[in-house]
């Protein structure tokens, strides 16, 4: 499973390219952490703060989109 | 974070294919697999054949050849023959590679030549808008299947496992790291490599057979995976319908240009 | 004299606009006894998402099947009227979505700004069928296909269990038409 | 659909209009593979096959689809495929066998952009020397080309007729444009659709000659399981259809299958003279081309110019003849073509110098349009 | 005593075949099965692609059709599609079916039509001179292969029973009464069945690999045939060269054109 | 065959005599399906190639063997397949694909009687209209046709350095004569052959373009592996090989396809002339018709007659104006073929009635003899 | 295996069609009671009396040159 | 003048006639420097047993490489014999092996009868030679390509190792050529 367990709760700064965003709505739907929702079409980073940067978004987004770093790193 | 950009043709984005298909996802695990196994981009040649996957290599940075329909297997075995050191991936979708291009699947694994296919199912013809497929589910519904399909459907793995393939795996796009892992041992592995990659085509597919969208199509499989080791403790009835995942084919046989080489050097020597 | 009078329908995929061209070719050709044509542009193979709709009427018989001297053209996005607009007749007509298309070209052709997809999210529920809303508008403003014909086109051809819903968007566009011209 | 497919007036696509065609003609068996822009014929058959009680099977491949519709009208059935430039490519093999060993069948190719994968949604007319020429060996065939949604209906019974009446596989060329795009046709009643039907046999079982060398240079046929056992190969075979390396015998096979198509070309040979009469500059035009230039016609004429069209229905056998009849009137032609002049190359060789040959030769995805005809018309003056 | 003569056309013998071909013999098994079977020779069709083997229809008296090479399966689809209620025969060679033909192979296999195939395996192209096939076994010499063939091998019965096969079964010209059992059973059901028939070629295979006389590769079949009973108790070792007879796959699975008929009928109810 | 093949005087088949041209060539990879009557090139080459390091394979079928060896040919080998009349037209599909990709290397057909699977070991010259028409869409191709053993081995060499000169696909073909016939040959030694190369580019890798659209119409080609990393389809592309549906783009490209072979025709072209220089009875031929027909001018120049031949090396480019330039001279001309007069059409097309020509035409697996040619030459008078 | 018991020693009649026979011998070598000698590239009945009609050449002759009868049938 | 001599070598498959015209075509060409082709009929494909091997031998260009006047005809079963005589020359040469072939057409050829397959078998020891006994029969009958040339063509072109049951072979052909002409 992809999953990777979200060990000790980082933080994530993930940006959206929005130029690409086809507007799917899997980065959304597979946030566990309903950071992100869609507006007009294109997803959008609603909630940065809840973040823990466990990549779900960025593995599954088909389109490039979605960038993930780890606040700090 | 993983920099996908050294490997694209930037210029080529945004990808052609729609909104929430999956083969985006499957390039992104190829990209992350090829990374993790050092491999030069120079090194790397490419193949695919006609479909909306086999449009993969226009994205990447490899040396990268767009073939005919069905074909793909033929190119990459010229080029792996000719120049063993590269090498060879080889796209190509349930259509493909099963349908038109089913015979040189057969004889590529019987070969046991060294190439890593990626095989992107999708259970339909995604680029001519639909039309049934050698993976189409019974009862299941394509433009020329308007009541749903008639035909029985391959087991594209065992088709290559029977065929001789030294290593056979399948995952989907609902898993993208185990995908990467699939792909890293498919590349790592000496001979013909399958790896069969359930990549949700919710344009021609999903929307006919009402299967939700993009999301619902790859929650489908997370409900519905079953590792290999698990299916075996099943029925048939409880497999029924069920995608069963995991590595299936991981054997040793002699690899079709490794063969030759040892004739080339034999009669070098006499 | 004979006459030819072209039409192009333009926006994005999914919008419905091939159903449209092909209910307005045959309300004329069917209903109304004309000669009709309607063709549409392919991206890379045959994924679905046509963006352009083309449909040419005429008395006689339709040699050249592609839009030359485009008499009107409804475009439902900004793109497709930036791209389109050029081919539009000096007296023709354009007709765009109000909200979609904020920049028109400049032109000596008469422009229409409707809320079309508006108003069929408002005013017959489903956005959907923006399409059918489109073709009453061009009933009335064009004056080109009988508002009869295209009825009775627009019954036979939408899906079944629909007829109401489009014959309605059909209306509010035609009556919003009858406010313009 | 339904409730329009009731009607006799229909706005049609000419790849459906093909598929009606084809059902009218009481086509029963369809087998192919996908292809852009041909695909709507298969998809349309796969709708309505079963309702006739007819068969529609998708192939794995086009090899195999073409295999199978002479398997299918061997044992009776009326077949037919639709392709379009690479399927058409793999197809060489078994059309020529189907040459060969004389089975009836109907093959369409809707032309795409090419050479190889080239322009899969964009029209052309590429393939017309290949429809002649596709196979090894030397081998005759019949190839029509439509102009129109209406005429796509018509062409396509016609195809079938002519496939049964010859025993011979039947071509018909369509081009991306007339495949999809919608138009008017007047569809006939059942009654008013004349059908032809292979030719069977007067002769008892044990005196059929599946390859009689006849007079009119068309062997009788009957269909598998009627009681007849005979044998078919693609080999050089003699009157009973054994394979033969006399050469005598091979000669009078090949000879008899070119006989048969020429002895018979004024019946299968058509062309439309539009505004022939009086012209002094002929365009001679097929397929969706013809379109165009009926059209550049149109316009010349309002222009005084006296300009006329002849437009090519049958492709192959090659109307010569029908060309060569305004030689001595005509002072210059134009020859308009979505190629880089394959039909031109055949009407020089068909003209032999009686008059310069002008070439509009669009070849690069756009349709021709009628003005560049006009403007190639203009500048002969 | 069994008479031929009623099925043959006498007027085509002698066999074109080479002096010792194992081709007549099965060709004789094959007659015997048809007329245990009480099969009209007017109801039978047989479809052949080209090779050595596939000369057998020129010598029946059935509806008969000699195809081109690789393809028979395509057109005896095309007629069973048409007229299901015609016997359907395919002759083929090892070459025909699964070098050229592979695909057709595995398809028709897929559907389970109801075709009853004859694979007649020599391990080499017969007809052309004695090539390579994809069952001439590593080592043994081809025209193609002057050094003993370094590519691995099919094993043809396993690639059409992953494919979807409902009857296999193998046998050879030395056990010419089970060939004929085999090949009644396979006729008589109903789906896509394969008889796998090792039928020697003397000429192009033997006198390369120095297999002897026609006696001695007959003989040799004799000696190296286990059945697949006792194949199962046996390990890879010991069967290692050794050619495993009997069914192998028997079993129900749902046939391409009965489907079909299905789909039309229900229509015509609606 | 060791000792003799230390030879430089042998006596090989023409099949032999292609295995060691293209060996000579500095072709070291072939993938081919086997097929009478060219099997024997495979054969030799099985043995040959992995000898001089290089590969040979059978593939599963033409297809795939078309395939490799462009495959091959992308990864930096010279590659070639052989095959006949039924393999060439399973080819067709993908030498389509080497045309519009520019992908050099050669395929061998030689030529058995036709059509379909005809008469497997009997000769024919009747594909050589598919060499030119064969796949789908237009497109250029270069044809060679050898006329005894010896030239077998030297156009063998010529149609690699061709196939890398131009970066196209060459067809060379053979017929069964020739391809079974022992003949006497000469082998040059191997500094003596003049062995071309593909060019490579100049540019670095960021600056170039696979597809350049260069004056000489041919764009620098550098293999797969050597750092460029560039995009191949047969997809209509622009100058970087990636898919363009604009109309300019596309229509540049098959511009310079056509372009490269035609401003180069005069080197590609080859023609030989026998007796010509007096001539005024003119015998056009090729391959071992040519010698039949070289013969048959002998015989009547013995007679007084002043015969002469123009015989053909390069069919395709077509020799229109090699044959053009005896138009006003020749006053009767003879085209002889083992075919229905393929050739024969393409020489009315080019002398456009300026002379009557005769058709000697052999299609029955008879190869054309000598005296046919000579009754039709004294039947002229 | 297809060898019939020849449970009461049957007595058979065997014939050659030599203008079909090949001389591969395969109908010499496989009989049990060595009733067939080959002679000039022809199987010939050398020894008819031994024949028991067990049928073995018969159904091994690749030609269709070989017919047994049972005697007395 | 310049020569043709035209050599048919027939027999049924397996005799080795295609080999014999090879040596013969390769004794002339590469060590008599004559020209020679040699050529072999097919049956239905090429599954061996070709029954007729030509040489053709001149001394300059040889344009048809088909035999049409027959010089010297050598036939070594009845049925080629019947078959392939009437192509000979009136003043041809007719060598056949006297046990196989009874009968022998009537023309002005001269006729050599002689045991070849019987020599082949009796004094080399295997009568798989009888091919090679033949050439040297041939050599010393028409003496067109010198007994040199054909020894040495024998020993490049025969399997390693039999070289010298091949040179006798040769040698007792010769031999009894010469008691014959
Ligand atoms: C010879 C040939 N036949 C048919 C086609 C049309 N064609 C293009 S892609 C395709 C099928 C694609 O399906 P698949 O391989 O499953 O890929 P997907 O688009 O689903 O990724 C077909 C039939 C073609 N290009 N060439
Ligand atoms: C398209 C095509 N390719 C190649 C051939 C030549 N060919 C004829 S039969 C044959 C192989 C026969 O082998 P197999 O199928 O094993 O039959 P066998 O002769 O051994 O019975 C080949 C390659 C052909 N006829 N057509
Ligand atoms: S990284 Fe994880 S938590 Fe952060 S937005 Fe992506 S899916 Fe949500
Ligand atoms: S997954 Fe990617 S393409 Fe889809 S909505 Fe999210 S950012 Fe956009
Ligand atoms: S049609 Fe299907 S497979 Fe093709 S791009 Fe769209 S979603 Fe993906
Ligand atoms: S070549 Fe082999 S398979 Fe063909 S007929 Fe001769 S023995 Fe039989
Ligand atoms: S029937 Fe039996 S015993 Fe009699 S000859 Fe034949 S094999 Fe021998
Ligand atoms: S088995 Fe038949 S062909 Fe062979 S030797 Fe005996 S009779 Fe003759
Ligand atoms: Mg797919
Ligand atoms: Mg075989």
């Amino acid at each position: 499973m992809s999953q990777e367990p979200a060990a000790k709760k980082k933080k994530g700064h993930v940006t959206v390219r929005e130029a690409w965003c086809k507007g799917c709505a899997i980065c959304v739907e597979f946030c566990p952490e309903q950071v992100l929702v869609m507006e007009r079409g294109k997803a959008t980073v609603a909630y940065p703060d809840r973040c823990t940067a466990c990549n779900l978004c960025e593995l599954r987004c088909p389109d490039f989109c979605i960038t993930v770093s780890v606040k700090g790193e | 974070m993983f920099n996908y950009d050294q490997y694209l043709r930037l210029d080529k984005f945004p990808l052609i294919w729609c909104s929430g298909c999956g083969d985006g996802i499957v390039l992104k695990s190829l990209l992350r697999a090829v990374h993790k196994l050092g491999l030069q981009k120079d090194q790397i040649c490419m193949v695919s054949g006609i479909g909306c996957s086999s449009r993969l290599p226009g994205y990447v940075d490899f040396n990268t050849l767009h073939t005919t329909h069905g074909r793909a297997l033929t190119f990459a075995t010229g080029i792996k023959m000719a120049r063993p050191e590269l090498t060879v991936l080889v796209i190509t979708g349930d259509g493909d590679a099963t349908a038109i291009g089913g015979n040189h699947y057969i004889h590529a694994a019987r070969r046991n030549i060294d190439l890593t296919v990626l095989l992107f199912n999708n259970h339909i013809y995604g680029m001519t808008g639909g039309q049934v497929s050698p993976t189409t589910a019974k009862g299941k519904k394509a433009s020329t299947a308007p009541y749903g399909s008639f035909e029985n459907t391959f087991n594209i793995s065992g088709l290559a496992q029977a065929a001789g393939a030294s290593f056979v795996a399948r995952s989907g796009v609902y898993n993208p790291v185990q995908l990467e892992n699939y792909i890293v041992k498919a590349i790592q592995k000496k001979g013909f490599s399958l790896v069969e990659i359930m990549s949700p085509c919710p344009t021609a597919y999903g929307r006919r057979n009402r299967e939700g969208t993009p999301v619902d199509m790859i929650a489908w499989q997370k409900e519905n995976s079953v590792p290999v080791a698990k299916a075996g403790q099943l029925t048939p009835e409880e497999l029924e319908g069920k995608l069963i995942t995991g590595i299936l084919v991981d054997i040793e046989r002699s690899e079709c240009r490794a063969e030759y080489q040892k004739l080339i050097d034999r009669l070098a020597q006499s | 004299m004979s006459f030819r009078y072209e039409i192009r329908l333009s926006g994005e995929g999914g919008q419905g606009l091939v159903l449209a061209g092909k209910i307005l070719a045959e309300a004329a050709a069917i209903y109304d006894n004309l000669n009709a044509t309607q063709s549409q542009s392919y991206g890379p193979e045959a994924r679905g998402g046509a963006s352009r709709s083309e449909v040419i009427l005429s008395d006689e018989d339709i040699d050249y099947p592609k839009a030359v001297h485009i008499d009107l053209l409804l475009a439902l996005t900004q793109e497709s009227c930036d791209r389109y607009a050029a081919d539009l007749k000096s007296n023709g007509i354009l007709l765009v979505d109000q909200d979609a298309v904020l920049t028109t070209p400049e032109g000596s052709f008469k422009v229409y700004r409707v809320p079309i997809i508006q108003m069929a999210r408002d005013r017959v529920g489903r956005a959907l069928v923006a399409n059918i809303v489109a073709l009453g508008l061009i009933a009335g403003i064009a004056k080109i296909v009988s508002e009869k014909a295209l009825r009775q086109a627009i019954e036979a051809r939408v899906p079944k269990g629909t007829e109401e819903l489009n014959l309605k968007a059909f209306a509010v566009g035609l009556e919003h038409a009858k406010t313009l011209v | 659909m339904s409730n329009a497919s009731q009607q006799r007036v229909r706005v049609l696509t000419g790849n459906e209009a093909c598929a009606e065609g084809a059902l009218a003609a009481g086509m029963r068996f369809y087998a192919g593979y996908p292809i852009t822009p041909s695909s709507e014929i298969a998809e349309v058959l796969a709708e309505q096959l079963p309702r006739y009680g007819g068969v529609f099977i998708q192939m794995e491949d086009e090899i195999a689809s073409m295999g199978a519709i002479i398997g299918a009208s061997l044992a009776g059935s009326k077949a037919m495929t639709a392709t379009s430039g690479p399927g058409f490519s793999l197809m060489q093999e078994n059309i020529g066998y189907a040459a060969m060993a004389e089975v009836p069948c109907v093959i369409v190719n809707v032309m795409r952009g090419g050479p190889s994968t080239g322009l899969p949604t964009l029209p052309s007319q590429g393939d017309i020397m290949q429809a002649r020429w596709g196979t090894h060996g030397d081998h005759p065939i019949i190839a029509l080309t439509p102009f129109s949604v209406a005429e796509t209906f018509s062409l396509t019974v016609r195809a079938f007729n002519l496939a049964e009446q010859y025993r011979t596989p039947v071509i018909l060329l369509l081009d991306e444009i007339l495949g999809h795009v919608n138009e008017k046709v007047e569809l006939p009643k059942d009654g008013e659709i004349a059908l032809v039907n292979r030719t069977l046999p007067h002769d008892p079982p044990e005196r059929y000659l599946p390859y009689r060398h006849t007079e009119s240079g068309v062997p009788p046929m009957v269909s598998f399981g009627q009681g007849y056992r005979y044998h078919v190969t693609g080999l050089a075979h003699d009157e009973s259809g054994f394979p033969t390396n006399r050469a005598s015998e091979i000669e009078k096979l090949l000879d008899r299958l070119h006989r048969k198509i020429e002895q018979n070309r004024d019946h299968i040979v058509e062309v439309e003279a539009y505004e022939m009469e009086d012209a002094e500059i002929g365009l001679i035009s097929f397929g969706s081309s013809a379109r165009a230039s009926r059209h550049a016609v149109r316009l010349a004429r309002e222009a005084g110019k006296k300009a006329g069209l002849l437009r090519i229905k049958t492709l192959w056998p090659f109307p010569d003849q029908e060309i060569q009849a305004y030689g001595d009137r005509v002072k210059k032609w134009i020859v308009a073509e979505m190629n880089r002049g394959q039909l031109a190359h055949e009407v020089e060789w068909a003209l032999c110098g009686r008059a310069p040959i002008h070439r509009v030769t669009v070849y690069n995805g756009d349709p021709i349009s009628p003005l560049t005809i006009l403007n190639r018309i203009n500048q002969l003056d």
